[in-house]
């Protein structure tokens, strides 16, 4: 069925808008994983959340254009707040400590935030339409394709660079890139090392409910819909090399084709696939595909 | 005879050449310093000799084993221990688990789950800490010692592995004048006492020539100068690149 | 890891469950064997974490293939009780080996990565293979010996199995390995110039690990009477990551305090709010942020020499 | 909140002591209920559960049963059929609680059953549809109110004959009500076509390669499975490529209720044909009628949604029952719920004596646009008994 050129240019398509809608997302979790070294398994709850806010939001201004992009905004302030306040009165106090409370903290969030979710929303399933402007599809010239996926596929590149610019071209990026590497050194400079801690985490959380509102025309917005993508942002924050930016990028484009060309093949079994392939890099590069191998080994 | 000899041994880091070329031979029962100006690449050669990196080329051999590229344990099994430039213990343990985890290592029995482990070699690792005198020291936990006392227990620590050849980075350094005193009589009651070989690096000229037999010295990744103390010293190269710079 | 304050403690632990089944009631045999069993659990998590340093955030992978494998052997070939448990055993401590030699190389946070992957994939194989597993179904119905149907009679084995792997990990603890791998948690390159081939005593400790996980899977099996690939998620695996840090990875005791506290506080909250799930966030947020050192310092202070 | 959350703390330490004292004195009936009460099918279990609330205000508002009131003791299944029974074995030795209602999924319900077994409770599965739990996991005390896969098939293929269609692809979640219902389709289907299956992962997120197969496919006519989030996120994938507008749809798992089609709204794709075991805008029956009142009080909304009825249902089954056998002796309960017929809003209910499986009734129809309704519903819509 490949062969048919107009059924491969839809599948290539599908695959890098899915995975530029899932790079948004693991984006954030590697800018956190990269400065502030710790992996958070609320990164799918932030996501979640992300969803509700923008869902919310589209309620009160409806289902309108200007009402779709409120949302995502509503929804990457309203997460970015929740996080500064995790951030400047849960998680730093924690820097200094044993790494494994930290952890914990995000497991203690995963659990709360879920419930959270269902006492202000309720456990009813909620759906955001899609905007007017991206409903319907466009003429590409070979085929139609939907609108909104071409407003992902075409967002991923926009969001990659807007980081990239902030962490390679600014002064708060050099900072950041500093802090990853030696945070004393940087305080001693007078930097203030916990502003930039609480910038990073504030940024890769907004991304992470940013990530959510872009998703919910696309899906529904129930209390499970974290369990499964802060696994599919380990496969791709990993594959790419935990803290590498580009190897985010690049990871959730495999994810993306593997997906879309997995399922093509594999059906229903390309839910071991997707496993089998972070195992099998991660053997194989266990740093990643553009993560730095000296601190991998022993 | 030589018991360990280095072959052209070459280790990049990119661009940067950190060792370069290094032929040297370290004769038996000698005590042989490696000296040079910060950054002249002494512990990374340690560290390819010791099997914590891998050299881009050259080999190390030991006696007639081939050392470079086995494993830090496997080094070590073959007789040879060291200690590090910044204290290496295990900080968390008292000074006596530290002696007699490593003597568990080094009888081979880190895999018997059943011997209890309790008062296993407690005079062998009380002998120890003793020879490096820290008796008085041995239920207090390795971080709570002074940085001396510390650098005291890695050489017991070391020794545990019954080694013939001891590779030592910078022995004294961070030590008070008295520490350093005590511990260059030390370190050559220990090697006179078990028959060893030392290898040493340290930036103490004092140090040095209290107890090297043989100095090498190492410029920007390269040995300049080889040989007896005295011939070292009268040495116009070292007396450029490196004396001269005192 | 192991000090007589401890094991004054265990004994007392298990002089009191001994005592459980004559309080006349039910329930608190029930609940005891399921405390038990995720004590088990945790505690085997504990001898990678707590003695090698590694966490590893798949540890449920273990406890799936030790459960789905005592299932099937007991129920689908008939096997006898003893020869199950041995067979489930050697089953996740084969998985644990060919898993794990992947996964030693790999240091901290790359470690972790590896084995949730390893997990994950377990428990995507386990919903798809069908025939052996009966998929999201799950393996529903085990056949338990009939001597064990009684929950009481399964209490006094999940009482005696528990007993024997706590004894065998005491012991471990205590041996020359098990300081040994105190050594290689606390500093690996140390311990690799002590002469010890640290990679294959991760690994060792690994399939130690991975066996018990088995044990306890087995242990859920049959008291459950099922097997479901949930128990590979890597939530199951978050769990028993929960219980330990809670409990403390720098005591033998504290891994059985944290599973027994956490499971038991999940329970009892489950049953006086449907937002069971967010009190025990903030019961967990409470201990993280009041006790920055955590249960862990409280409980490592057991550990630690004393002197009046 | 967080006050409330100490409270409930202090409340449940304060239970954890009295934990091994002695029960209560028996003065009520306890019924355990075992629902999703988190996670993605929270809003099945929230609907169970208003059902069954429904009916036991009913029965104690006169009375109770022989003057005992019904007591309801809820627990969350997690999804997790570990925690399932946990919760299950906590009911039952902690509380004694003889009856058991849920969970609401196949496997779940099917690792309770297999305790009801060993325990001797009577356990009423009121949702789950999968074969297996009154077919080759039977047992005496398991009991199945909704229409089982293969009677589902066989409805489903009258719906295709009437719509006409000629070849079917079948799509769906990989689990086991999807390949039973299939087997069930497809062993009746005759000379209808089958062009061919694509199954996705459970609680797949993206359904791009599974839409553009269908759209491929040489079918007239897509059956499929997903449901709740699942379904609104494949619906909402699917449309920008016309799938609706090329081909015909038949939908199980429930689409024809109120959940998916409010949250979906305008999005809810024209003319899909659907199920749902209970609809708020029939009006056939008084009977219904009294009861869709009742519980849009109890709901807060005009339009309720069909997951009560099944706990509704399972509750009067039980309260029959027991008053039937005149005591709470799960054995005596089970017997008299073997060949009992209850009245139901949807008409008579009778429990088969032999198959544990009751004659539960379903609404079959076309979802669509109707003027002054905010969402879409089935019209038209049959009742199949």
């Amino acid at each position: 069925m490949l062969a048919n050129p107009i059924v491969l240019f839809i599948q290539v398509m599908n695959a890098l808008s899915l995975g530029m809608s899932l790079f948004v997302i693991a984006a954030g979790l590697t800018l956190i994983f990269g400065v502030l070294r710790i992996v958070n398994f609320a990164h799918g709850a932030f996501y979640m959340v992300g969803a509700y806010l923008a869902y919310t939001v589209v309620q009160t201004f409806g289902d309108t254009n200007l009402g779709f992009f409120l949302g995502v905004a509503g929804a990457g302030l309203g997460m970015g707040l929740i996080a500064f306040l995790i951030e400047r009165f849960l998680l730093t106090r924690l820097y200094d400590k044993d790494p494994m409370l930290q952890l914990l903290l995000t497991f203690a969030l995963v659990m709360i935030l879920r419930d959270a979710v269902r006492m202000v929303w309720g456990s009813d399933q909620h759906s955001i339409s899609t905007p007017p402007a991206l409903s319907g599809a466009v003429n590409l010239g070979l085929t139609y394709y939907p609108t909104y996926m071409l407003f992902l596929l075409v967002l991923g590149p926009i969001v990659a660079f807007a980081l990239w610019f902030g962490i390679e071209r600014t002064r708060w990026g050099r900072i950041a890139r500093a802090a990853r590497l030696d945070r004393e050194m940087l305080s001693a400079l007078g930097v203030d090392v916990n502003l930039v801690y609480a910038a990073v985490f504030v940024v890769g959380s907004m991304l992470a409910a940013i990530g959510g509102a872009l998703a919910a025309p696309r899906s529904a917005v129930d209390p499970g819909m974290d369990a499964l993508v802060i696994i599919d942002c380990f496969i791709i924050v990993v594959i790419g090399g935990l803290g590498s930016l580009i190897g985010s990028f690049v990871g959730a484009l495999i994810l993306g084709f593997l997906t879309i060309f997995g399922s093509f093949y594999l059906q229903e079994w390309v839910i071991v696939a997707s496993y089998a392939m972070m195992v099998f890099i991660l053997i194989l590069r266990p740093w990643g595909l553009f993560g730095q191998s000296d601190e991998v080994r022993h | 005879m030589a018991i360990l000899e280095i072959v052209n041994l070459t280790k990049n880091f990119g661009a940067f050449v950190a060792v370069r070329g290094v032929t040297l031979q370290i004769e038996e029962f000698a005590t042989h310093a490696i000296i040079g100006p910060n950054g002249a690449g002494k512990t990374t050669l340690f560290n390819l000799i010791s099997g914590l990196a891998s050299p881009t080329t050259g080999e190390v051999w030991y006696r007639q084993q081939r050392l470079a590229r086995l494993q830090p344990h496997e080094i070590v099994r073959a007789g040879m221990a060291r200690s590090f430039q910044r204290v290496n213990v295990f900080s968390r343990r008292t000074a006596f688990e530290n002696v007699q985890v490593a003597l568990i290592a080094s009888a081979g029995i880190n895999y018997n789950f059943l011997r209890n482990a309790g008062s296993l070699f407690r005079e062998e690792a009380l002998e120890l800490l003793r020879l490096v005198r820290c008796e008085d020291e041995a239920l207090r936990r390795a971080s709570e010692l002074a940085y001396g006392k510390q650098k005291q227990l890695e050489l017991a620590v070391a020794l545990a592995a019954k080694p013939k050849l001891l590779l030592l980075d910078e022995p004294t350094a961070g030590m008070s004048i008295a520490e350093t005193k005590s511990t260059i009589g030390l370190i050559k009651d220990v090697v006179a006492d078990r028959g060893l070989t030392l290898l040493f690096t340290e930036h103490d000229m004092n140090v040095v020539f209290e107890i090297a037999s043989a100095i090498s010295v190492l410029h920007h990744g390269e040995i300049i100068a080889s040989g007896a103390p005295e011939d070292v010293r009268k040495n116009d190269d070292v007396r450029r690149v490196y004396l001269g710079q005192d | 890891m192991t000090s007589r304050p401890q094991l004054i403690f265990l004994l007392a632990v298990f002089a009191v469950l001994a005592v459980v089944p004559f309080l006349g009631a039910r329930y608190p045999v029930e609940l005891a064997t399921q405390v038990m069993i995720f004590s088990l659990f945790a505690l085997s998590l504990n001898v990678l974490a707590g003695q090698t340093g590694n966490l590893s955030f798949g540890h449920a992978a273990f406890l799936s293939i030790g459960g789905y494998a005592c299932a099937y052997f007991l129920t689908r070939l008939g096997w006898p009780l003893a020869v199950s448990m041995a067979g489930a055993v050697i089953m996740s401590a084969a998985a644990a080996l060919i898993i794990g030699a992947l996964c030693v190389r790999l240091n901290a946070i790359y470690f972790s990565m590896l084995t949730l992957a390893f997990s994950m994939l377990v428990w995507a194989v386990a919903t798809k293979w069908r025939s052996i597993t009966g998929g999201d179904d799950g393996f529903v119905g085990v056949d338990v010996p009939i001597y064990l149907t009684n929950p009481y009679s399964f209490f006094w084995f999940t009482l005696a199995v528990c007993a024997l792997s706590v004894v065998a990990l005491w012991i471990l603890s205590a041996s020359a390995m098990g300081h040994a791998l105190v050594a290689i948690r606390e500093n690996p390159t140390r311990a690799s110039f002590l002469g010890m081939n640290v990679k294959r005593m991760r690994l060792a400790a690994f399939v130690i690990a991975g066996a018990f996980a088995g044990l306890a899977g087995c242990l859920l099996a049959m008291y459950v009477r099922g097997m479901y690939p949930q128990t590979a998620f890597w939530t199951q695996s978050g769990q028993v990551i929960i219980m330990v840090l809670l409990g403390g990875i720098h005591s033998f005791i504290g891994p059985i305090i944290g599973a027994a506290v956490l499971y038991l506080l999940e329970v009892i909250t489950e049953q006086y709010t449907e937002y069971w799930s967010f009190v025990m966030g903030l019961i967990l947020l409470a201990i993280v942020m009041a006790f920055p050192e955590g249960l862990v310092g409280i409980f490592s202070k057991l550990r630690a020499p004393r002197r009046s | 909140m967080r006050a409330v959350g100490i409270a409930r703390v202090c409340a449940a330490i304060a239970g954890a002591i009295s934990l091994a004292a002695p029960a209560r004195a028996e003065d009520t009936i306890k019924i355990g209920v075992i629902l999703p009460i988190s996670g993605g099918a929270a809003y099945v279990g929230q609907g169970i559960g208003d059902g069954v609330r429904l009916a036991v205000d009913q029965i104690n508002a006169v009375g109770g049963i022989k003057g005992r009131k019904l007591e309801i003791l809820l627990r969350d299944e997690m999804l997790r059929p570990d925690a399932s029974v946990a919760a299950a074995k906590e009911l039952i030795t902690k509380d004694g609680v003889k009856f058991i209602i849920g969970p609401a999924t196949s496997a779940t319900s099917l690792a309770v059953s297999e305790l009801a077994k060993t325990e001797h409770i009577v356990n009423i599965s009121p949702s789950a549809k999968t074969e297996a739990i009154t077919g080759s996991k039977l047992h005496e005390y398991i009991f199945q109110l909704a229409p089982t896969t293969d009677v589902d098939g066989v409805r489903s293929v009258g719906v295709l004959n009437k719509i006409g269609a000629k070849s079917v692809c079948f799509t769906g979640f990989d689990y086991a009500y999807t390949q039973d219902w299939f087997k069930a389709i497809k062993a009746n289907m005759g000379a209808i076509q089958n062009a061919g299956e694509f199954l996705v992962p459970l609680n797949t997120t993206d359904y791009s390669t599974v839409i553009g197969q269908l759209i491929a496919s040489s079918c007239d006519t897509v059956v499929g499975t997903m449901y709740g989030g699942g379904f609104i996120a494949f619906v909402k994938q699917a449309a920008p490529f016309g799938l609706f507008k090329t081909k015909k749809l038949l939908w199980g798992a429930n689409t024809g209720d109120y959940a998916v089609a409010k949250a979906l709204g305008p999005d809810f794709p024209e003319g899909v044909w659907a199920a749902a075991s209970d609809i708020w805008y029939y009006e056939g029956s008084d009977a219904h009628a009294k009861y869709q009142a009742a519980l849009a009080q109890l709901q807060g909304r005009k339009e309720t949604d069909m997951w009560p009825i099944t706990g509704y249902n399972a509750v009067n089954f039980l309260a029959a029952a027991i008053e039937k056998a005149g005591s709470d002796d799960p054995k005596a309960v089970r017997d008299a719920l073997e060949g009992l017929t209850i009245d139901s809003p949807l008409g008579p209910l009778t429990v088969d004596a032999k198959t544990h499986r009751a004659n539960s009734p379903e609404f079959y129809g076309q979802v669509n646009s109707v003027a002054g309704s905010p969402v879409k519903r089935m019209s038209p819509y049959e009742l199949v008994k």
